[in-house]
């Protein structure tokens, strides 16, 4: 035993009330000091990992309180394997970020580098929790970290951007807080291995109508139709590698919170339906409404929105094959879409608008940069060998093996639009004329190897996919088995 | 038809100067006289405001006695049913001429035509070098001080025996053992 | 067998037979003779029956018929025409004015004799010679060709040099390609 | 098996390699990408033998590779076009840019198709599928001309089609639970009617795409012409010929089996036929060798198409010959044309004339692909031509005959366009300079001529493979003993002994051309293309003489009313409908906070009254 | 080996007969065509001597490989269609390849001269020989269609592609296939017209307008070996139309008397009839032979 899980949320959170004072000593330990941080939790959270697959899970206790009445930690496979994502991506970040912010100066650095790790703690905090009241209070420290990154670039449009995001987010907490109301006034306890086991002692009309809300609320931050409206201003606005981690790290925490509620904790079988039907309205919509963008972000954003209603409608199908395609997904989807964010920041770096037609051309400056875009967008439409097509066919099987064929139909062909609209930034990345105005940024070194990890990762994986199936299978197993992670909660005694 | 010959007259001598009316027709036409300055002005005058949009002919005559070439513009209006000559002239000894192949793109013929037949040079015309005469060597033949006859003799020299008007009756009738019938006999020289 | 002198004589009258009874004419119009070619070859006149017969180009046709009058520009044509003639070949020259100019005796762009620029086999006077004789120059055409006499382009190979000044004379650009058929 | 193993970790580690070894020099560059392309080739045919087969695992599924007969004559075709196109890119692409791009491109096309070939399992067939298109869609887009439009044409179609086929895949997968081609076949007999008939719906689809058939057809001319010629000799060659591969598979598999078949393959073989007229009508109409070219691709497959869908064994080896046959004269003459592209800069008839003297091997090449696609006698487009007239008559497709054969003397009007706007015709000035193309680029040109009349003499060289891959599908051999002979049988017993008449056609032309026309030619002498009979005038220089605009106007006229209509026109305004309304789409999203906000409240509110519905 | 030289002999022999009968076809023609005109004609043999005169005529120039092959081409594609097409049937006089080739082959060696010759136009520069050559391909895509509509036809009422099959179905029922299927051998007459390209399908070698077209730059030895093919072909087709729509010919005399009729079809409708542009042509190909082939098929079909 390295660790244990409470140090995911207590490291970091340290890290970040540490770094204004390190910055007093020297300015660039705040730089330094979260990569520390992210790389330490990287190993625990492999460490644990591969402890948990063979052990099974930990369950930690906070302050002494056995569960239902104390604050838990799980990590099992299903959480381990989504933490080890997120730090990960959140160490692909600051690898990126870490020179990429040497231009700005001190304090906003400072800044930055703080609200990355307060990301970092909430959502992995999102992840271990098994207290509902506990996962409202890791919703709101990433939401608030993530007004605040939005808003980085201190512009009017950046406001404009974080201003929504607070508008939505303030919603969603009125929301989630109602209805950790209504179940805690039902059920007298915020457990979830508790809950879960009560819960057929609710009224069916608390019950659905605490879903619903849990739903709106955890649905605004994880970006489902049409309650994401602030998320193609956000991503456009936020830094690229922010936009790199929304996409990686916070949304995947909101439809981990969306699947807990669903899979573990309540018993409403309409529910699955439910997701299919907002997953599909969410990928449809957004990817229709991304062939038509202006600006690369954003197009990128309603292409992320449109992934994540693809993982829902996996949820959705509620069987083995379904959860092992969506968590398969979004692996897939954390790494190419963060190597499409933080490769398009580039690409767009200098431009004014950062509209698609500015990237006209850029291959000859950014040789590197282009090719990994052009890897990450053959690999998200899912074109095999590369990633993005593994996932891409186990949700397809999965939607067979469920007898979903219009379903999968309709993925095709929103696949077809997805393709088109990638396409046409690849090409205009290598066969168009580049614009006079737009003056190409060579990617810094630290940023080429962040970027270079995630292109050798979507190359391993899609050549040998049996690297990562084994952990996935063993996580969508976990969550598939409801009894047993109330007996893992419950059965701790201190 | 009268007026509106006036008319057309008081117009052009209202905008030129130089221009002389010469005679007065009778039918529907009118006839001027103008320096060879005026020639492209009172062209493009007549086409562009006063509607004689069709150039009919252009005409040269060499008028040796005077040391002149006369060049005729005809012009012709389709609404008003009037034609105006509009004559220049050119010194003989050194013809240079204004080009006015803009105005009517037909004109280019005629003027490649004069330049072969009578020498003219017309400043800015833009043709190839020969139109009828290819490989011409002699002055231009259709100036009156040219002998056409002279020329002929000398350029394509006859053959002793083929002169005009020898009866070839007796050979054919030597060689073939053709009669000759009395009647034709009378005309044989 | 070819070698041999009489035999060679029996080819060359079959040759000559057949050259006699099928001849091809190029009927260049370049004056107004032209006109009497129609009604020579229609039904009224019926030339085919002797087995003259129209060719379309010069690489099939056998004779040169000159219908009037050449000027200096035609005849830079004419002489090209005849050039890309395969052999045998033979030239008629049609109407008064290839024989000494006719009523353009004078003119300043009309060449008087065809006979010094091209071989000549037979003339047809006449300004214009009707049909009937038209139809009679063909037959002395045959007569000429069947004596073997008709042997215009021979001539013209030997006596290249002279028709050749002649050409020269009126046409002084000489731009043609050589020709030796 | 491990030479499967070590022939694709060649292809991909030469693509790499190949790749950057640009860096280092050029002619290293096409050293190791021969070695690439070659070293693979020789294994295969050396180290492989038919009827082997590997299979492993991969993410769980198990997967199976292998060779059969079927497979091994595509195989022949992918691996002797791609090594011969290989030799000819070295030439081909002496000079050019983006050598590296190219090389790694062509390699990958190659690898995939050979896995296409030799995948027995539905996964790694989908797979090198993919990395067909995408290589194929990387070399259309390699000129960089109108990207936008051809290449993401193509790639739609081709993801529409791919897609198809991924559906079908997961659909029989769920059924069977098993990846492998073969139960799928087996098990197709036990599905359910309505996934009897969807089945095959969704391959040919995908494979009717590759195959360029109508009404799937309109990204062919623009891939066709905009990629290297050097890359599109493979293209048009082999990988459309992968979509008549997945499409016998279906066909003898699956649809033969269907008692509802029969209308299928009615409709496809319609479909093939208006395919080839059409596509021989567009390409009379072109001015541009790659497009004519290109269009002419399309009917060929047409017939192919045709052949395979009328199903009975004489149709499906007619259909199987001319895929050869096609492979190797369309294979020629898109090197001819990248040979006249690289020599004179500019594939237009309009432009290039007079070349046959300057360029006497690429024409001799041009002559053989022309008179193959023609289908004229001796040569080996005659065998599948006469085998596929046969096959219709004999299975009673009267009107189909009749189609077939318009566009098959309609295709005379191009061929003869082809070869007199390039090699015939005036010589003019402009051209004077042209050399002979390199011998890289030569040799292979000239080797197919060869080839292909060699196939017109001895058929039996590629019918015996092709009956034995016909027997792998499960056909009953019934005309073994014929093939082995150069004669050509149809199942009236009708025939057409070759060697005598082959021997004939030739002893006669040597007589005529010696006897008559050899005396003629020592007595003649070459004088040039300005000295014709143009009514006495003597032509300058630089006067142009080339006949060649408009120079299939009567026909054209004559076929006006058909031509008015345009698959491609109706697509466009698909595309552009859709367009308005993902433009729509993008409108519900006003970047306006309050109307967010409302969004959320209404999504609230519809939740709660259809709660009930919904859970 | 005595088979083949007997062969040899017999092709030999079979290709005299034809250029001998071909070209007094042609000679007729005009004596016809001239007496039509109210003339008086050139005599029978005329084109004989038209041939010799060509043959000993001198040949100069060639502008190319090509062009030199192009008659050679055309030749072939005469000797072979010959060769294919059973002369006489019932005895062993004109011994062929006849055995060898089946319609659909025939349908292609007859094209292959024609192509080739265009290939020897094309090489002259001439553009007036590439126009003949493009108007006299979208003519043969007009008359092929009615055409192999009627060969077609006949093929699937007899079930089976070659000469001799249908001969001997001619044979077995004892009448022509002329009056047993009127309606492929209306669609194949007039289908004929295009392939002989006497008047009103003459566009292609219009002798003024496009100064005879394809053979414009040919003369001497090179219009010889295109006449004599011409002849050849002329002879080759007759024939061929004799074996399947009239029930072939058992000796020369009958077999004269045959083609003569049936060539004075298109011979005397040419003389009567102006000329047609290409277009309407090709379009008059595409109606009525056409609509005949369609019910010759129809009737094959029903008849069955």
């Amino acid at each position: 035993m390295v660790g244990t899980p409470v140090l995911f949320v207590a490291i970091p959170l340290l890290a970040a009330f540490l770094i204004p004072l390190l910055g007093m000593i020297w300015k660039e330990l705040v730089r330094i000091v979260p990569g520390l941080v992210l790389i330490y939790l990287m190993v625990l959270s492999v460490n644990l990992l591969n402890h948990v697959l063979v052990n099974g899970p930990i369950v930690e206790v906070i302050a002494g309180w056995a569960p239902p009445f104390g604050i838990n930690l799980v990590f099992s496979a299903f959480s381990g394997f989504l933490v080890t994502l997120m730090v990960f991506l959140g160490l692909i970040v600051w690898i990126y970020s870490y020179r990429f912010k040497r231009n700005v100066g001190f304090e906003p650095a400072k800044k930055y580098f703080l609200l990355l790790m307060m990301l970092v703690t909430g959502a992995v905090g999102i992840v271990l929790t098994g207290d509902i009241f506990n996962m409202f209070v890791f919703i709101e420290i990433t939401g608030i970290s993530g007004y605040a990154l939005t808003a980085f670039y201190t512009g009017r449009d950046s406001a404009e951007a974080s201003f929504k995001y607070l508008m939505l987010g303030s919603i969603a907490s009125t929301l989630l807080l109602l209805a950790i109301m209504i179940l805690y006034s039902q059920l007298g306890t915020l457990n979830m291995a508790e809950i879960a086991t009560k819960i057929h002692t609710v009224k069916p009309a608390y019950k659905v109508i605490s879903l619903i809300l849990f739903i709106t609320a955890l649905g605004i931050e994880a970006e489902i139709f049409p309650l994401n409206g602030w998320a193609p201003d956000a991503y456009a606005e936020a830094p690229g590698p922010v936009g790199a981690a929304f996409a990686g790290i916070v949304v995947k925490a909101s439809v981990y919170a969306i699947i807990r509620y669903i899979y573990t904790i309540f018993d409403i079988s309409g529910a699955y339906d439910f997701l299919i039907i907002i997953g599909m309205v969410t990928l449809i919509i957004a990817e229709f409404a991304a062939i038509r963008q202006e600006k690369l972000k954003r197009m990128l954003a309603y292409s992320s929105i449109g992934q994540m209603g693809l993982v829902l409608v996996a949820f959705g199908f509620g069987t083995k094959e379904g959860v092992f395609a969506a968590l398969f997904l979004m692996l897939n989807h954390a790494i190419i879409k963060s190597l499409l964010f933080l490769s398009g920041s580039y690409l767009v770096y200098n431009s004014k608008d950062k509209t698609i037609a500015e990237v006209n051309g850029m291959h000859k400056f950014l040789p590197i940069t282009s090719f990994l875009f052009a890897l990450g967008a053959f690999a998200i439409v899912g074109l095999p060998p590369f990633a993005g097509f593994w996932s891409k066919l186990s949700v397809l099987t999965a939607a067979a093996d469920s007898h979903m064929l219009f379903v999968m139909s309709l993925i095709l062909m929103v696949s077809v639009v997805e393709l088109v609209y990638y396409l046409r930034v690849v090409n205009r990345i290598y066969f168009f004329k580049k614009e006079e105005s737009v003056e190409a940024k060579k990617p810094t070194f630290n940023a080429l190897i962040a970027m270079l990890v995630l292109g050798a990762l979507i190359l391993v994986i899609g050549f040998y996919p049996d690297v990562i199936t084994g952990v996935i299978h063993k996580a969508s197993a976990d969550l598939m088995d409801k009894t047993k992670y109330i007996n893992d909660v419950l059965s701790i005694k201190q | 038809m009268k007026e509106l010959k006036e008319n057309i007259i008081q117009r052009i001598k209202a905008s030129f100067a130089d221009a002389k009316e010469r005679n007065d027709f009778s039918d529907n036409r009118v006839d001027f006289h103008v320096k060879k300055e005026t020639i492209p002005s009172i062209l493009f005058y007549l086409k562009e405001e006063m509607g004689f949009i069709h150039l009919s002919h252009i005409s040269c005559v060499d008028w040796l006695e005077e040391g002149e070439f006369e060049l005729v513009f005809i012009v012709w209006s389709p609404v008003d049913k009037v034609k105006v000559f509009v004559r220049t002239r050119v010194d003989r000894e050194n013809p240079v001429m204004d080009n006015i192949d803009m105005i009517w793109r037909q004109a280019n013929t005629y003027e490649r035509e004069f330049r072969e037949m009578f020498g003219i040079q017309f400043t800015g015309l833009v043709a190839p070098d020969e139109f009828i005469l290819e490989d011409w060597q002699g002055p231009p033949p259709f100036r009156r001080d040219f002998d056409t006859a002279e020329y002929a003799e000398k350029t394509f020299w006859n053959r002793p025996g083929r002169e005009d008007a020898q009866d070839v009756r007796e050979t054919i009738s030597g060689r073939d053992g053709e009669e000759i019938p009395d009647f034709a006999k009378k005309y044989s020289r | 067998m070819i070698n041999d002198k009489h035999s060679q004589k029996i080819v060359d009258y079959i040759q000559n037979w057949s050259r006699k009874h099928s001849i091809w004419v190029l009927a260049y119009g370049t004056g107004c003779g032209a006109i009497e070619i129609p009604p020579t070859m229609t039904s009224r006149y019926d030339a085919e029956r002797l087995g003259v017969r129209g060719a379309a180009t010069p690489r099939q046709a056998d004779v040169l018929l000159i219908t009037g009058y050449l000027t200096v520009k035609t005849l830079k044509r004419v002489i090209r025409v005849y050039e890309q003639m395969q052999d045998p070949k033979y030239v008629i020259g049609f109407g008064s004015c290839t024989i000494n100019g006719g009523m353009y005796y004078d003119s300043y762009n009309t060449i008087n004799v065809l006979d010094k620029y091209l071989p000549v086999d037979v003339y047809i006077n006449g300004c214009m010679p009707r049909p009937e004789a038209v139809l009679s120059g063909f037959a002395q055409l045959q007569k000429r060709i069947a004596e073997g006499r008709a042997d215009g382009a021979a001539q013209y190979k030997e006596n290249l040099e002279w028709y050749r000044a002649n050409q020269k004379r009126i046409i002084p650009n000489w731009v043609m390609p050589e020709y030796n058929w | 098996m491990e030479t499967f193993s070590i022939i694709f970790a060649i292809f991909l580690g030469g693509a790499v390699l190949t790749y950057f070894a640009g860096k280092l020099s050029s002619v290293v560059q096409d050293i190791l990408f021969l070695a690439t392309v070659l070293v693979p080739t020789y294994l295969f045919f050396s180290g492989v033998s038919i009827g082997s087969s590997m299979p492993f695992s991969l993410e769980g599924i198990s997967l199976l590779w292998g060779v059969n007969h079927f497979g091994w004559l595509f195989s022949l075709i992918v691996l002797g076009l791609g090594s011969l196109a290989a030799v000819y890119s070295v030439g081909y692409m002496k000079g050019k840019e983006r050598r590296g791009y190219f090389y790694l491109n062509f390699v990958l096309s190659v690898m995939s198709m050979l896995g296409i070939v030799i995948s027995q399992d539905l996964i790694s067939f989908f797979i090198f599928w993919e990395i067909m298109t995408w290589s194929s869609y990387l070399m259309v887009i390699y000129s960089g001309n109108d990207v936008q439009r051809i290449g993401i044409k193509y790639f739609v179609f081709s993801a529409i089609g791919a897609y198809a086929m991924l559906m079908a895949i997961v659909i029989v997968h769920s059924v069977t639970h098993t990846f492998f081609i073969e139960d799928m076949i087996q098990a197709y007999g036990q599905m359910s009617l309505q996934l009897q008939i969807w089945i095959p719906i969704l391959f040919l689809l995908a494979f009717a795409v590759k195959a360029a058939m109508m009404p799937l057809h309109v990204w062919a001319p623009g891939a066709y012409s905009n990629a290297p010629m050097a890359y599109t000799s493979l293209f048009s060659g082999a990988l459309s010929k992968m979509g008549v591969y997945g499409m016998v598979i279906i066909l003898v598999t699956m649809v033969n089996r269907l008692p509802q078949g029969i209308l299928f393959r009615e409709v496809l073989a319609w479909l093939g036929g208006i395919t080839a007229a059409m596509g021989t009508l567009w390409a009379i109409k072109q001015d541009d060798a790659k497009k004519l070219l290109a269009y002419s691709s399309v009917a060929q497959l047409g017939y192919i198409i045709v052949g395979v869908s009328i199903g009975t064994e004489l149709a499906m080896m007619a259909g199987l010959f001319l895929a050869v046959m096609h492979a190797l004269f369309k294979g020629t003459l898109f090197m001819v044309v990248g040979a006249i592209e690289k020599q004179t800069g500019t594939t237009n008839f309009t432009e290039v004339t007079g070349l046959i003297r300057k360029m006497p091997w690429t024409f001799f090449a041009a002559l053989m692909g022309i008179i193959a696609l023609a289908g004229i006698p001796p040569l080996g487009g005659f065998i599948g031509k006469w085998m596929l007239y046969e096959s219709l008559i004999t299975s009673d497709h009267y009107l189909l005959v009749i189609l077939i054969f318009f566009s098959s003397t309609a295709a005379f009007l191009y061929c003869y366009k082809f070869l007199f706007g390039f090699f015939l015709g005036q010589e003019e000035k402009e051209w004077a300079h042209v050399k002979e193309a390199p011998a890289t680029m030569v040799v292979p040109m000239v080797l197919m001529g060869i080839f292909m009349v060699v196939l017109g003499t001895f058929p039996g060289i590629v019918l015996n493979p092709i009956n034995n891959g016909l027997m792998d599908l499960g056909y009953v051999d019934s005309y073994k003993h014929l093939w082995e002979t150069s004669i050509i049988f149809n199942s009236w017993g009708d025939h057409v002994i070759l060697q005598p008449i082959l021997y004939s056609i030739m002893g006669i032309f040597i007589f005529f051309l010696i006897f008559v026309l050899w005396k003629g030619y020592k007595g003649t002498r070459y004088v040039t293309t300005k000295d014709i009979s143009s009514s006495g005038e003597v032509p300058k220089e630089d006067e142009n003489l080339t006949f060649s605009v408009g120079f299939m106007q009567p026909f054209m006229r004559a076929v006006a009313p058909v031509m008015r209509r345009q698959m491609d026109k109706y697509y466009t305004g698909f595309a552009n409908g859709l367009e308005g309304l993902f433009d729509f789409v993008r409108r519900i999203y006003t970047g306006n906070a309050q109307t967010y906000a409302v969004y959320v409240v209404v999504f609230i509110v519809i939740v709660l009254l259809f709660k009930d519905v919904l859970f | 080996m005595e088979e083949v030289l007997y062969n040899i002999l017999g092709a030999v022999v079979t290709f005299i007969v034809a250029f001998v009968v071909g070209m007094t076809y042609g000679g007729l023609t005009r004596k016809i065509t001239a007496r039509v005109q109210n003339r008086k004609g050139p005599p029978f043999y005329q084109n004989f001597i038209d041939a010799f005169k060509l043959a000993s005529k001198k040949t100069a120039i060639h502008h190319g490989v090509m062009h030199l092959m192009g008659p050679a081409f055309l030749m072939v594609s005469s000797v072979m269609t010959l060769l294919v097409v059973p002369v006489l049937s019932g005895n062993n006089w004109f011994p062929n390849l006849n055995f060898h080739g089946d319609l659909i082959f025939l349908l292609y060696i007859m094209t292959f001269g024609p192509l080739g010759m265009a290939l020897g136009a094309g090489q002259t520069g001439n553009p007036n020989s590439a126009i003949g050559v493009t108007r006299g391909l979208s003519q043969m895509v007009g008359f092929e269609i009615p055409w192999v509509m009627a060969l077609v036809a006949l093929m699937i009422q007899y079930k089976t592609t070659s000469i001799t099959g249908l001969m001997d179905a001619q044979a077995q029922t004892g009448t022509w296939l002329m009056f047993s299927s009127p309606f492929a051998f209306i669609a194949a007459v007039m289908a004929m017209f295009g392939m002989f390209r006497y008047s009103p399908f003459d566009i292609v070698g219009a002798p003024t307008e496009l100064a005879s077209g394809p053979v414009s730059e040919n003369g001497g030895k090179f219009l010889f070996v295109m006449m004599s093919s011409g002849s050849v072909f002329t002879f080759a087709k007759l024939t061929l139309y004799i074996d399947l729509f009239m029930g072939g010919a058992s000796n020369l005399v009958i077999l004269l008397i045959k083609t003569f009729a049936l060539y004075m079809i298109p011979v005397l409708y040419g003389i009567t009839s102006p000329r047609y542009r290409t277009e309407q042509a090709v379009r008059w190909f595409w109606g009525w032979p056409t609509f005949f082939g369609l019910l010759a098929i129809i009737q094959a079909v029903i008849l069955k």
